[in-house]
């Protein structure tokens, strides 16, 4: 099937919902006609309003009733449009969910599955635009995944609801209008395996969710400058995929790493720190990171563009990286902008 | 109740309406032009809240609110020119260019802030309202929500302190029967919101949202009552939201609408109902009415010529306001 | 009310709380050897409530609780051996060691877990019934709480919840009148705690929580209602907490303590209660009673000596258990 | 005065609300015959119940409070017994407090303090015995202090209520008993320098709050061995001071960083990824990092052993980098364990 982001992980949820009647679907939106950007489409309508609901404004409990629902025996999907919301839930993912098998000596287990979109659009400012994955990745006991093509998102999510640990999945806004070939079937991808978007000598670029995109974006343009990057996409944030990037940095003997959120303790500071400990003399060139500066999120547009990485500063970075000068040319773009309105 | 409130007043309270509703409209017909890049959430058909309740709190009574506050920056008296450059994303705008839309506030005139995290502003001006207690009560503050913000724990937890304590808080929860899609009786088992506070201890009310000289009333009576050191009060305002959840549009015939309530708010529109008791009670003339518009939509043409000759902020101004400096 | 119950489920009663007594003056008695090296929340004086509850519940209705889960965990038909190693931290214990007095579990009789975050089981429960109604109302889900949860947002949350969905969930609020050395009065308003789910939609309804039968009975009544399909229910038993909030010990004389309050709950002891109508109404010996104290003794010795027998986990066990292996 | 942490603190705050009448204390038992460990006590005695107040248990509402509190003029000091507890509180300090000067255009601040203490001591377990910190270094707009020693106790607690910013504050329990020198009189750290704890040139070791004493400890045995680390204690973590690490490292050439929570995505990746990016030069060992270890902290004493990084651990590491074998000696305890009851 060739079919967006969204549509993939409507899909995925459809198989899973008519494989396994324990599934449910639960949210804020999940069952209105928007359908969290169509992932949820038709779900209700074909599995009922027991399977498929909307809950009320409280993410706190709602996650807890996710995680006691799992413990009586469903797998609910819990789906937030924002992942700006979950920090009303962190008390339940992190101080319950995230320790409730190891606390209890392995005694009950937790499948169920956080969804949560990444909002950046467009104006989306200060709260509705976060991504903190690098939260899920310090806390031990929980999976983190982030899908970057419609494939991941289909395979990841049915792995995510078939593991009988919590898994929380972070979608990418910029990432759901994008369409790509995916199988009909269902299928699941492994909790762990990095994926190898692009072979590559010169630099290795760790980049993840829709950094992917802007990593690709500029691989095109280095390509015409004989430049060839690898770029390495995580896929699975925890437990993370070591071997495939030290493996490439190996070879590579440099390392940009890309992620949407802040540097500062991200899930680019643990790629960065991993490296300098396990591939240090591999290294030819100092480790670089880049992620949303470190303010806010603006709305105003010039700032906005301003506090984002995007393919130009990949280029900019590569290209001192190599020690050679960035002359600052216009690299095409691999995307169309977002357009509004809303 | 309507005619305790004097003419001068009432004339205030229509302008008000008047000026939120055409600002509105004038934010949906940019808005395709893209020169608004941030989400919108407008309040047409809600005017009389946030008009009654502001201009009974005055610029000295404060208030925090919600991502839905085009309405109550212009009912508390902010300055048009800083909203629309604010929904620009200017370097002139209310907050910088970097709020939008979302976050608007006029600290000059006792608007605080505005969050778009739902219900996240209530325990704030509950603790606005102690600092003001702890002034002798020198001020109200006033928390601004939705029907949805009635979900999430805080609204509890805040009206628990604020009885426990004793505080000069007063809550308003607009209720248009609508978070985003979802009806309020799909969110909660018991409809009468204003009740929820009732076993913490807080005594709540119901009152029509679209007559505006009822809310002007409540909120005044409420105000007063405790400035002279009453308890925390709950008032929940009935209306409806014409515009959809986000964005410029309407959905009036989407599914989860109730046609009723929609056609029947659309044939009683709360500027409408106070326009005739202005022309009917106070033989306020069309001359009038029209001379009190023109200035209105002067004022906001003025405001988008504002918006739109200002300047951008430059990128280097993305790195200003992490933190305040030291010495204030 | 007390006749309505038989004389074996108030011997089974009586049992239980004694049981929880001398298990809780064992640990007592252990602590300040250092072999249990954890912060321990006793039960004593508040038998009644988890014994009560427990015991109407049996095994195949579900239980979450909190830090302070001794008492639920002897009630609710937990093996005392791998509680007794839990607190001493042995791989025999109940959590293997890793969760401690705070963590208790014994998923085998329907105790599914503790947490030592206060109020965050209540929405597990509320969930836990969403499963248990998602297969036509098989169980009952019952969540133990303390006074102090009441301040927490998630309890609203999960009552909005429950009663939205009629969920098969019962809300058990143990109030001893104290959170660690706060009193319910300087944390709420109303006092009435039981009447804090009724504007959601959930019946409340307070009982003496130092009655065993009243309890037992109240709770049975609640369970049929309940599997019946009728809507979630807010139980408050009051009761005394004898011990302090956290340690072997007591600390009557503190200030935060009600003098009045401590002297009577101390001449009313809920065992004493129950045991005198046994005496009275139903002609138990001495002799009688010393043999069930002898056996409790027994088995309480035989789970010490168990816990003092069994090994430490190996330090290599620390890095078993974070995530559970794919194909279970 | 020679004196101890809790002490300290509770002197730091007698002074603050001596000097300034808008300072108040609220949290859960801060008015309390304990005293939150003895930091806040006599001080409801003094100022009275309007200005130090327990508050019911509703960390997310009560930190709202504080924010609009001080917005209204007020300098609260939100108190919290366990740093476990400020999950619940994370969308009212990160959604909110840390956005609110920078998203509204630098209006209104902020001045108030929250102040949180790890609870390790003797089987806290999972839920309380946690350390947050690389949260509040992730999301900007936060400032993060963690007095290692009475006088930062004081002198940052001091700067925390006077600074017109959010500050948390993570404090440690197993440092509450230390005594040490402390001025009488009111005086303020600058919330941003490190303080260099040890002077040593063969391995910079970059370790923050109790992590200072086991380092010290290990320094000690080292020092005995001929071997001469450096210490450096961020003390500030946000912001954070990378000048004084990255001339410590280009000194030393070896990094070992020591935190009191997990490694991934913790204030140890953030240093151990600016030293990389910054001083890749100068390193001669491969970067290391030591934390808890990646589970939820057991109970059962020879898990929460294993669980804990010491002395030990950083001998053996130190060693390692040096290219020289450990033999695993007795390493002399500095300070007096832990003894319970609770
Ligand atoms: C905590 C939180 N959860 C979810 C959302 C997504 N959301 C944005 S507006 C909204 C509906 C709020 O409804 P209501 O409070 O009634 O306000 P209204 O939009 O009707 O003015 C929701 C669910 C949010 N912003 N914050
Ligand atoms: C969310 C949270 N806040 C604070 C604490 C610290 N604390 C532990 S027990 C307790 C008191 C709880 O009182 P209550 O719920 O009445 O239970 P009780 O101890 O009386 O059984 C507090 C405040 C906590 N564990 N969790
Ligand atoms: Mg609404
Ligand atoms: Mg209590």
């Amino acid at each position: 099937m060739f079919i967006n982001y969204g549509q993939a992980l409507q899909n995925a949820l459809d198989q899973a919902m008519e494989q396994d009647p324990n599934v449910i679907a639960m949210g804020i939106g999940v069952d209105d006609h928007k359908a969290i950007f169509g992932s949820t489409m038709g779900l209700v309508q074909k599995y009922g309003a027991k399977r498929v609901f909307d809950t009320p404004l409280a993410e706190a409990a709602m996650t807890g009733v996710a995680i006691g629902a799992a413990l009586g025996g469903l797998k609910p999907v819990h789906i937030h449009i924002r992942v700006d919301f979950l920090y009303l839930a962190l008390d339940q993912l992190l101080n319950l969910a995230a320790k409730w098998h190891y606390m209890f000596g392995m005694q009950g287990h937790l499948p169920f599955v956080v969804r949560a979109v990444i909002g950046r659009s467009w104006g989306q400012g200060a709260q509705h635009s976060q991504s903190l994955q690098s939260f899920f990745m310090h806390v031990p006991g929980i999976k983190l995944v982030m899908p970057t093509t419609p494939y991941d998102a289909k395979g990841l999510l049915l792995a995510a609801i078939a593991d009988p640990n919590p898994v929380v999945m972070i979608e990418h806004r910029l990432l759901y209008y994008i369409e790509d070939e995916v199988p009909e079937k269902p299928f699941t991808m492994k909790l762990g395996p990095a994926v190898i978007r692009r072979h590559g000598k010169d630099v290795t670029i760790v980049a993840n969710s829709y950094m992917v995109v802007e990593a690709l974006t500029a691989a095109k343009f280095l390509e015409e400058q004989k430049i060839d990057v690898e770029i390495v996409d995580p896929v699975c944030l925890a437990p993370l995929d070591a071997e495939t990037i030290l493996t490439s940095v190996q070879k590579t003997g440099r390392l940009l790493v890309v992620d949407t959120s802040w540097v500062c303790c991200g899930a680019s500071s643990e790629i960065a720190a991993l490296v300098a400990e396990k591939a240090h003399d591999a290294l030819h060139a100092p480790i670089r990171r880049l992620g949303t500066q470190p303010v806010s999120c603006p709305v105003s547009k010039p700032l906005e563009e301003e506090f984002y990485p995007n393919a130009h500063n990949i280029v900019e970075v590569v290209y001192s990286m190599l020690g050679k000068k960035w002359e600052n040319q216009k690299i095409p773009s691999l995307t169309t902008p977002f357009k509004g309105p809303f | 109740m309507q005619t305790m409130v004097d003419l001068q007043t009432i004339s205030e309270l229509y302008k008000i309406m008047l000026k939120i509703r055409l600002t509105e409209e004038k934010v949906a017909e940019i808005y395709p032009s893209d020169k608004i890049q941030s989400p919108i959430h407008l309040s047409i058909g809600q005017e009389a809240v946030a008009a009654g309740v502001c201009m009974a709190l005055g610029p000295e009574n404060k208030i925090f609110s919600t991502y839905r506050s085009h309405g109550i920056f212009v009912a508390k008296g902010g300055d048009l020119r800083l909203m629309f450059a604010e929904l620009y994303g200017k370097e002139t705008g209310c907050a910088g260019g970097k709020g939008g839309s979302m976050h608007l506030l006029a600290p000059e005139v006792g608007f605080l802030g505005s969050s778009a995290i739902v219900a996240s502003t209530i325990p704030l001006a509950t603790g606005n309202a102690l600092a003001s207690d702890y002034q002798d009560r020198k001020w109200v503050s006033t928390a601004f929500f939705g029907d949805g913000a009635l979900g999430e724990g805080v609204f509890y937890e805040s009206l628990n302190f604020a009885i426990l304590k004793n505080l000069p808080v007063l809550y308003i929860c607009e209720n248009n029967g609508l978070a985003v899609h979802s009806r309020v009786e799909d969110r909660h088992h018991n409809s009468d919101l204003y009740r929820y506070g009732e076993r913490l201890g807080v005594t709540g009310s119901r009152h029509d949202g679209d007559d505006v000289l009822t809310v002007y009333t409540v909120t005044k009576n409420a105000i007063k009552d405790i400035l002279l050191g009453g308890p925390p009060i709950l008032l929940e305002f009935t209306t409806c939201r014409w515009s959809e959840h986000v964005g410029p549009g309407t959905d009036h015939d989407e599914m989860y609408r109730d046609q009723d309530k929609v056609s029947q708010a659309l044939a009683n529109d709360p500027i409408n109902r106070i326009q005739k008791v202005l022309q009917t009670q106070f033989e306020i003339t069309d001359g009038q009415l029209s001379t009190w518009r023109n200035n209105i939509v002067d004022e906001i043409n003025q405001a988008v010529i504002f918006a739109e000759e200002s300047s951008f902020p430059s990128p280097e101004d993305l790195y200003q306001g992490v933190f305040m400096k030291q010495d204030i």
